[in-house]
């Protein structure tokens, strides 16, 4: 059991080759762990169970739920928006994807995109005035370097980052001829998520080397929200030592199973008028996080944060992307201890070894082992709880976004019917909050199964706030006037 | 978690599951001898008749539950046999027989659920075990007479026998 | 078979006295079982969390929660409303309530706050002709003469309902004395729910005693509602063999372990109007039941059925009670085939001997017994898990009764403003709606436990409806139009 497995120590690994801090490509990781290799290889396979078929790109979100473009208007996603696939595609869907294709991004999508560490310890280094070799760069993970390259290259273009990429070496270099001298530091190929991103080449431990989650774990630790489900953070704040969190020294390995995956699978702000940023100064839930939007301000200006003005209404409001970690935050397995890794990457057995499968995929698709080691039921059994969830979660989206679309309705011929500015004010707050809500439940990507009662919650919170802005703009010009206000 | 033998459908169950075991023992009689033969040799498959909890690991698909059973409350009171074997003598050999002949075929072909399930028959035989070392402290509970099924005993007490598994 | 021994049989009770079917007192059966019957007695303790001191009357609901004054005006319910408390006050809290002494009540109310059945039986066999005595009563249950008494009375006045149970000998006739000659078959005393409700006394099998359930399951049974969770009325439908589904003869014993409760845990219309009913015709979620009082009419004048005309809006509403059967099978307990029993009265170590508890409580006040046979995690962290449901479930409550007075208001003042009652109609429906899910999580007793994600989405659409119907009023008379309806 996993738990167990936690107790025991790990035998050395027989290395055949040697992989180093550059080493991004995954064939080399892939000569001494070729049962891991294997697995991580196969997030090329898309096996969907609604839709049959290959497809060149999954299938568009826009098409599904047309009252996403309603959500969406003015902004990026209401042009490009698609389910989620395997690891394997994550850079090439972002390189092609019309949100980047048609508008100008910044390099800080690479951050969850790409194997990018090398590069940002690359252009850090050279920041810093520090010798870069393709032995410097690959002989210490340079935790200085990284955060000073993140921070140069989190607002640059995009295609200059990505031109960046390609420049930092990968450690293939020396099987592919003629591409470059193996000394240059300047040669290289991107890679989607590898080996290297979460773990250590030396130790083969598993680690956090996104700086966007460092600065976000730290700041969540330094809030009082009480995270029953991350005890050393709780040991850390009793500790009162003074020193910043970092979860690579103080965090539990069942917690590190989570935190690999929470470097990307996160609510964030990415875009050029601010760095890369994780909002989790007052916690994990989705009101917190709001909280954190509506106080933040841009450097530049100073203005009030905002990730787009919705076109119809001319309100600005945020964009909620994926709070997958957040959200099992506040799910019952999380309080149990329960991984990512437990559900999305189970321990299969390979002959008389049992290891992580890397194929990170849908833990429908392998019930049995993602689900039965805890749960003694049948596998139908298991499938249809999960049905009823989603079913719930599902039907409450169409009923958020139905109040969502009248609510518009509403404030658009309130516009025209000849509101004021200040008359729309309270309104627009409250179309705001009712957007946040529905799109953070709908873009977290397990419709509701990471926090069942916690989904129904937020959407029926969305519907609140939704109605509301409806009846107010009614009511602006209205001769139904109650007593009480 | 299924209640066991209400209105003694379980009962008629299992009496057509052995009907059909038998027919199928008689037919792979011949691979039970070739290939059983071989399994059971190389899988120490005489471990079936011995006590010794260490002798079932002798498949190593056995190791997590001789792990979680060390973890378990009963590793003091009870081995696997007192669990998985009826404590009734024509019971227990025919178990051990088909028990030991379904492992090594499973083994050998290696086209088990893994994580292993306990089947319903043998879910019913660790069932009646429980009930004969503890019937007077549950007697209250057992059913008045044949015709009402019981809540399995591990509905509630799932980690007696393996503990965090 | 040769694999295994039959199923033990539990060895004959030893008997001390013999009870048989006019035994209402539970005096008699404790002499046989005594640790049941003294944790059954335990019911008059009434240990409470949150308050302290001891109350005659447990603390009002109305005065905790001022909106339920406005939800169930012009009610019964608006005048006297107040916490459950132990079973043992069953009878003595309905004579008392206002509910009862300030409004007419029905016979009906007895079939679930006393111990009813030889009563039905005694009115059902005199109706029938059948030779009444003593010892007729108490030969057999006589499901005929349950029936036809169930039915005689269900709509008489309160009063008479009550005078007649206390006719019925409870077999204690021959341990008071004075009071009444044994084998005059109208002497005996009135009782709280007791053995014989939910126990045969001949072979202590639990059992289902009560008419409304008996019909309630039956009709549920042949609706087309999924039930998961109850096996033996899939099997019931699959054996198509056209008997009616009788819980005591096709239930499991694990079902019955619920479907006791399920005698009393359950919405329901007890009233003057029509007999007791349990509205199980579609199935057992929130909306199926309201269908069904949709479609419902009254016997008499062939009128749409309705439970109160709401004062302030004039607006005809259901009122939900109790619907803990129903709430608990749409959770995940119930699909794991955790039945009310298991909670609620929990096994006991009693010396050599390991029984139920009768002592039918809160299970928070038992979580060692209760829970931690099966979540073996400490007990503190269980009741924060229980506190975590409760509390999302306690802010969506308030959320919805914002939104519910707010409704209100927004309603009285579209009247004010000179509605017509065609123009209110759609209004109407609307707010019946948000009032029904309100009222049902709100007079559910577990706040939410018993099915978490099913709460919080039945919330969430009481929020979607009072909200609806608030922009309506408003728009009755506005100038804001939008384009699209
Ligand atoms: C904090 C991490 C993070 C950042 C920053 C990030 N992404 Fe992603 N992205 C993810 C994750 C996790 C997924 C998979 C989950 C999903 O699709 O919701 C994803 C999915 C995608 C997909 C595939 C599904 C879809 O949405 O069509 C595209 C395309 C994409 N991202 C583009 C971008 C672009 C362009 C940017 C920069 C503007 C960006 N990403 C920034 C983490 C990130
Ligand atoms: C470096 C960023 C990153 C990390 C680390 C990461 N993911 Fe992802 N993940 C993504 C992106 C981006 C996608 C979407 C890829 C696409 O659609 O092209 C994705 C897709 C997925 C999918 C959808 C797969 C499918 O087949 O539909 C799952 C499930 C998933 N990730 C789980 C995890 C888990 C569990 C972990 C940790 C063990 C993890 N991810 C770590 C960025 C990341
Ligand atoms: C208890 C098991 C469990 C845990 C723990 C868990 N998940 Fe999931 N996850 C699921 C299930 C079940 C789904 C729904 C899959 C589906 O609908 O096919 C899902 C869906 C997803 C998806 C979308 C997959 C797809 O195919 O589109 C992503 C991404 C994801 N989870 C990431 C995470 C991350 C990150 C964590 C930890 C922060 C996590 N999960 C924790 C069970 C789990
Ligand atoms: C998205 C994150 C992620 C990526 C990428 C990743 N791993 Fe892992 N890996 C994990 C996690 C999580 C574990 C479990 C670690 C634990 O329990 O301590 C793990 C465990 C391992 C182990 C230890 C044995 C086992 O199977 O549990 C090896 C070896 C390993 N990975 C090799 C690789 C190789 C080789 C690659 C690249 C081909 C790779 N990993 C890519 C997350 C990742
Ligand atoms: C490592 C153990 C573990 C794994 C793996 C696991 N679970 Fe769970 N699951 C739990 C625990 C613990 C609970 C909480 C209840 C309890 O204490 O028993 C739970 C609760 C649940 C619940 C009830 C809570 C709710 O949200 O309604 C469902 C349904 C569930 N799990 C389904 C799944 C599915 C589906 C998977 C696989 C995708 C899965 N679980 C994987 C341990 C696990
Ligand atoms: C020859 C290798 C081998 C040995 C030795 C062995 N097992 Fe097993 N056992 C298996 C395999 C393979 C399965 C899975 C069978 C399946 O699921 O069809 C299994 C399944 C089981 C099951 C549950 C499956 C069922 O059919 O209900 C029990 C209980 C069990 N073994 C107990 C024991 C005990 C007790 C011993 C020692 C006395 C033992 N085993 C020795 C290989 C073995
Ligand atoms: C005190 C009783 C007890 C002892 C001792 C015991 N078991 Fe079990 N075993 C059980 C129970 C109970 C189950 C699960 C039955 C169920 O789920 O209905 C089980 C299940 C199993 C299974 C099937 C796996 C599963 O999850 O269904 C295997 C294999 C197994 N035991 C092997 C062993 C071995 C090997 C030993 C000795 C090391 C052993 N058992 C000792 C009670 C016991
Ligand atoms: C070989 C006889 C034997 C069998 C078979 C057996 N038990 Fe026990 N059990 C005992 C004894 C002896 C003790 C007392 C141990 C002690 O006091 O330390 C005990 C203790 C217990 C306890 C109390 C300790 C605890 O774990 O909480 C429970 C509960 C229990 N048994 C349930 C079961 C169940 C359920 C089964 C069947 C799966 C079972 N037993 C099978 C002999 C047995
Ligand atoms: C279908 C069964 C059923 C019927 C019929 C029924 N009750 Fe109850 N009653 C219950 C249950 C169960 C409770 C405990 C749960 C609760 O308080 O919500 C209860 C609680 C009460 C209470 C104590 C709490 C409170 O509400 O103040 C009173 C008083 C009461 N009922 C009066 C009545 C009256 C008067 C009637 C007839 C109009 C009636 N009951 C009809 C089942 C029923
Ligand atoms: C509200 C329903 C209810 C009432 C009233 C009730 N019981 Fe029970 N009783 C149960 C249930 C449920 C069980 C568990 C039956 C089972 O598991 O088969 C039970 C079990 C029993 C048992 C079997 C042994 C045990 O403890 O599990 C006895 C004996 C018993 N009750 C006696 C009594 C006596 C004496 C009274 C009156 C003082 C009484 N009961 C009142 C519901 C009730
Ligand atoms: C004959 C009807 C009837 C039956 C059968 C019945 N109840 Fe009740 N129950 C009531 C009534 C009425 C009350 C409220 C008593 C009061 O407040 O005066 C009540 C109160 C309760 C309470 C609140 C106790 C407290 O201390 O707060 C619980 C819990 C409860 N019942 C659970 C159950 C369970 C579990 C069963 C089945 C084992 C059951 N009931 C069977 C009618 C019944
Ligand atoms: C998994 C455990 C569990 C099951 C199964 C369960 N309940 Fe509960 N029940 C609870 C908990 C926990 C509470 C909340 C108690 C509290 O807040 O103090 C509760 C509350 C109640 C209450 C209110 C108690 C009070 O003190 O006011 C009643 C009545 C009740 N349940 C009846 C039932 C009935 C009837 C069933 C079956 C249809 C059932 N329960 C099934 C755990 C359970
Ligand atoms: C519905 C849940 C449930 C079922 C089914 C159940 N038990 Fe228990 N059992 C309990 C609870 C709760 C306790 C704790 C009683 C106490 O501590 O007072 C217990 C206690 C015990 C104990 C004594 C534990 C100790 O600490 O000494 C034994 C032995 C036991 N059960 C055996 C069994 C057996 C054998 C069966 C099957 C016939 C069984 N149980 C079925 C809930 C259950
Ligand atoms: C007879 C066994 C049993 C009993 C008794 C029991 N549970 Fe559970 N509980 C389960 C099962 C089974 C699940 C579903 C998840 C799973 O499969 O592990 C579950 C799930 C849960 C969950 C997660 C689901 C959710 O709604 O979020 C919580 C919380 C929980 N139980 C608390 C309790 C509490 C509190 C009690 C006591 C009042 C209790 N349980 C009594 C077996 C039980
Ligand atoms: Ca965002
Ligand atoms: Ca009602």
């Amino acid at each position: 059991s996993i738990f167990e497995r936690k107790q025991e120590a790990r035998v050395p690994f027989l290395r055949l080759t040697e992989v180093n801090e550059v080493s991004t490509a995954p064939e080399q990781w892939g000569i001494n762990f070729p049962s891991q290799y294997e697995s991580y290889l196969r997030t090329v396979d898309t096996e969907r169970t609604q839709f049959g078929g290959n497809h060149a790109l999954p299938p568009s979100k826009l098409e599904q739920d047309p009252w996403l473009r309603r959500l969406y208007d003015g902004y990026a996603f209401s042009v490009d928006y698609r389910e989620a696939r395997g690891h394997a595609y994550m850079l090439s869907d972002q390189e092609v994807t019309k949100r980047r294709t048609n508008f100008e991004q910044a390099g800080a999508c690479l951050h969850c995109h790409s194997s990018i560490i090398p590069t940002y310890r690359r252009i850090g280094m050279e920041e810093l005035g520090q010798e870069v070799t393709v032995h410097t760069l690959g002989e210490d993970f340079n935790a200085e370097a990284v955060m000073v390259g993140f921070k140069k290259t989190s607002r640059m273009p995009y295609d200059d980052l990505h031109a960046e990429l390609r420049k930092t070496p990968d450690k293939m270099e020396l099987i592919r001829d003629g591409k470059s001298t193996p000394n240059d530091p300047h040669f290289g190929d991107a890679h989607p998520v590898s080996c290297i991103d979460c773990h250590d080449p030396n130790t083969m431990a598993i680690r956090i080397t996104r700086p966007g989650f460092m600065q976000g774990i730290a700041k969540l630790a330094s809030s009082d929200d009480p995270l029953p489900h991350l005890p050393s953070i709780q040991k850390w704040r009793q500790s009162n030592s003074g020193e910043t969190y970092n979860p690579n020294k103080h965090a539990t390995r069942q917690e590190m199973r989570s935190f690999v995956c929470a470097q990307c699978h996160v609510e964030y702000y990415c875009g050029k008028q601010m760095e890369l940023t994780i909002p989790w100064a007052n916690g994990l839930k989705a009101e917190n996080i709001e909280q954190e939007w509506e106080s933040t301000r841009f450097p530049d200006d100073g203005m009030p944060f905002y990730d787009y003005v919705h076109e119809q209404t001319g309100t600005k409001v945020f964009k909620a992307q994926h709070p997958e970690f957040e959200l099992w935050s506040q799910g019952i397995h999380a309080r149990a201890g329960v991984s990512c890794s437990d559900c999305h990457m189970p321990y299969e057995r390979q002959g008389a070894m049992k290891i992580s499968s890397h194929w990170v995929r849908s833990p429908m698709l392998n019930v049995n082992k993602a689900c039965q080691t805890c749960h003694n039921v049948p596998e139908q059994e298991l499938k249809d709880r999960v049905e009823t969830i989603q079913e719930r979660t599902r039907v409450l989206i169409d009923r958020a976004a139905v109040a969502m679309t009248e609510m518009l309705d509403a404030i658009v011929a309130a516009q025209q019917a000849g509101a004021t500015q200040e008359q729309l004010q309270p309104i627009r707050d409250l179309q705001r909050k009712a957007m946040w809500r529905l799109d953070y439940i709908s873009s977290e990507n397990s419709k509701g199964f990471h926090a069942d009662q916690e989904s129904a919650s937020i959407l029926a919170e969305s519907i609140d706030y939704s109605r509301q802005a409806e009846a107010a703009s009614y009511r602006l010009f209205t001769t139904v006037k109650p007593e009480s206000p | 978690m299924n209640a066991i033998g209400q209105n003694g459908t379980t009962d008629r169950w299992v009496s057509t599951r052995f009907k059909k075991i038998k027919i199928i023992m008689a037919i792979c009689a011949g691979a039970f001898i070739g290939l059983g033969v071989y399994t059971f040799g190389y899988g120490k498959g005489a471990s079936y008749l011995s006590n010794n909890p260490l002798t079932c690991v002798n498949c190593h698909v056995m190791q997590d539950h001789l792990d979680a059973w060390q973890h378990s409350s009963h590793h003091h009171v009870a081995v696997c046999n007192d669990c998985h074997l009826p404590h009734n003598f024509i019971g227990k050999w025919m178990t051990k027989a088909d028990n030991g002949f379904f492992h090594s075929l499973a083994f050998t072909l290696g086209d088990y659920k893994n994580p292993i399930q306990i089947k319903p028959r043998n879910r019913r035989v660790t069932q009646c075990t429980c009930v004969s070392c503890h019937k007077d402290f549950v007697h209250a509970l057992l059913p008045i007479d044949e015709s009402q099924g019981m809540q399995n005993c591990v509905h509630c007490h799932a980690d007696v026998g393996h503990a965090h598994r």
